[in-house]
């Protein structure tokens, strides 16, 4: 969807603040919230590209307003309300300081204190399908206006670039986002021209990005640079 | 805190609080989970991998090769086993920069938590289109005939950046190298510090 | 500017609730905005392009948050700082209830009572240049990312629509919000098909967009379909 | 008041305040200004001078063919000065649909004010990309074979619908007909009132 969150490239942001001695969490509900996503992420309630969806669907004017665990926040209570596990009612009839943490049993949380990374949670796939993109190759990209979850940017709708490299086949968050299963397909670092993303103005020309899509993101396009020339 | 919300805390902390407490009732969430998770990011946070692999392919040619071209491979004689991460190098020629413009993906198994720049819609939004100004703001002049690469991180496969040694640490140690190697640099927005500077 | 004002085609947004039986304004403040925004441009102060800049420069995540005339005091506070007419500290250190009406002496406001609309605001310019484009030709929009003020939006950069209607010679809003004067150009109506704009996915093809767009955002195409056929 | 701002209307009302008492303190604001463009606007709004147009357009072709040919001549007959409006006839084959994506452009002096909706973030997104299946929202169902043209108001020409006559008001004069041309009509969100429902 061309929601809020696809930001690449927006305007009138304003400068970038790096705050100095940045803590891990910036008050105690933070870390509450990173845990109850761990917990309910390793229950496998939802997944991460549902996650991200959930974000995404958040009203702009909030997504906005909202800090990133408040992001988190919003994204939980709903897939929790989605999902049938806990209902909005539930979560604004409860009162406020019930949250009474009983004294932990030795082991209890194993399951959920995850390691920082677990191979269990790699998106590649093993696949026969040989990838359709050699590296080298100009490819266009999908100009499609989807109404779910995409991981192609508005900002690279419809643009040329280049495959830099091929990189395995993955998961695909268009399916994975909406209880299609892993729908595996290849994946390839695309690289573009800041010309083509950004057009003819004031355009620093020596900057290209590199973005990640997935083999149905993009078509092939005539002759080496194209039929635009 | 969002900057628009002037009394979110209050409210936020409540519909926290019910929320935990809806999830200890029913076992979802352990009744530690919450205090050792943040004690143990709280610990164990930063770029110690990332900057425990920059400071060995310093110092290690074949090494070096490796985590450019199987990083999997290069992070595991670290100790990490992670198959998601591209390293990418910067040059007299290459200037690499990384970013999530579509949410906040991050390489957390080398990087630790991502700063809150880094999530921030400003940094998201400006560093696909204009990385040269925004790292002139953020003290770092690339020269404007040096290219810079903005990895936007799309997919689950995640952006590590290989700086350029500093000058005048050739026959350091990878021990006296790691304090040079900052967070920041691991991203693209800084170089790491000089020689002297630790 | 590529900024949050530029909403068009984007999702997530929720549904257009209409309230029955809308007063003019909705509180006392609407109409007192309305009423300084009004004797603001009375005064030529600043003109439509500059104000409308003045809302586009607004924080993204305020701008969602603010409702139609708290953008507009947004705007005329911010253009009556930069104009050195009222300065932002001036505006905050005013005790908030010193505002007090005189008794109204007669005929006093009529510079500022306008009509609802004079001829002196037209927009339009006389011109000797003959328009380059002619209707039914297939033109190309500008892929150029503007730092400032611009009327070509987003979801119409880098897209082929074919001339409507010549709508004669109308002030740049390009150049009229940023002081260089009126700068006329020609004007169209331009006809762009939905699959243009929205791609090949979910798109009702029976729903073109019309755009007004000025000579310079415009470029032709070879051929009357264009090379991308 | 914003629906993120829970406490704005104290804090814009006292902003609205200090503002007015500068410009009155220095001439810009008249003493009288706000109460008399309040009054006037309160008294004098709405959709008059668009809906006389489109009476007069349903009872006479002639004045039909001015309002889309030359709405500057037709508008001045009804005692309008007015050279900025194109007026867009709705058919059997086509309906039209009036929005601003970039601001809330509206042809005021023939409409009266824009209601909230149609200045409302959800309409100017979606009016564009989607607006056969906004307007069934809204209750109007256009169908699938009638184009819909958007009318992205991005100059200073603004736009008006000529709906379509309701059925069974043949020889209905200017006056029996206005109270059916509604405000949504000529924006093209609805179809005037049925003959016999206003």
């Amino acid at each position: 969807m061309d929601g809020i969150h696809d930001l690449g490239g927006m305007q009138g942001f304003g400068p970038v603040i790096r705050e100095q001695n940045e803590p891990v969490f910036h008050a105690e509900w933070e870390g509450a919230v990173f845990a109850m996503m761990r917990a309910a992420r390793a229950r496998k309630i939802f997944n991460s590209d549902e996650m991200r969806h959930a974000i995404e669907r958040m009203d702009p004017a909030e997504y906005l307003a909202s800090s990133y665990y408040e992001r988190w926040l919003a994204a939980l209570t709903r897939l929790l309300a989605e999902k049938g596990v806990v209902t909005e009612a539930e979560t604004g009839a409860r009162p406020a300081n019930r949250a009474r943490r009983r004294a932990p049993a030795a082991g209890e949380s194993q399951a959920v204190v995850l390691d920082r990374y677990s191979t269990a949670q790699s998106s590649f796939r093993s696949s026969n399908a040989a990838p359709a993109f050699a590296v080298g190759q100009t490819v266009v990209t999908s100009n499609e206006r989807k109404p779910g979850h995409t991981r192609l940017p508005r900002y690279a709708r419809g643009k040329r670039g280049v495959i830099a490299a091929q990189r395995g086949t993955h998961v695909f968050p268009d399916a994975s986002a909406h209880g299609l299963g892993d729908a595996p397909q290849p994946l390839y670092s695309v690289r573009f021209e800041a010309a083509e993303l950004w057009g003819t103005g004031d355009v620093d020309t020596a900057a290209p990005v590199y973005l990640d899509l997935w083999e149905s993101y993009l078509a092939t396009v005539a002759g080496p640079g194209g039929d635009r020339g | 805190m969002g900057k628009f919300h002037p009394n979110v805390d209050k409210y936020v902390v409540s519909r926290v609080r019910a929320l935990e407490s809806i999830l200890l009732d029913r076992g979802i969430l352990p009744a530690d989970a919450v205090d050792r998770i943040v004690q143990m990011y709280e610990s164990d946070t930063g770029p110690q991998y990332g900057a425990r692999a920059v400071a060995k392919a310093w110092t290690n040619p074949t090494f070096k090769r490796r985590l450019l071209t199987n990083s999997t491979a290069a992070l595991s004689e670290l100790g990490l086993e992670y198959d998601q991460l591209i390293v990418v190098e910067n040059t007299d020629a290459v200037h690499n920069l990384v970013v999530c413009t579509l949410c906040s993906c991050y390489p957390w198994p080398v990087l630790g938590f991502p700063p809150n720049w880094y999530k921030s819609p400003a940094y998201r939004a400006r560093a696909v289109s204009e990385p040269r100004a925004l790292l002139k703001e953020l003290g770092l002049e690339v020269p404007s005939e040096r290219e810079i690469r903005v990895w936007d991180s799309s997919s689950e496969m995640r952006y590590m950046v290989l700086p350029q040694k500093p000058d005048g640490v050739d026959g350091f140690t990878e021990e006296r190298l790691l304090p040079l190697i900052t967070r920041d640099s691991l991203i693209g927005v800084a170089t790491p510090l000089p020689a002297g500077g630790a």
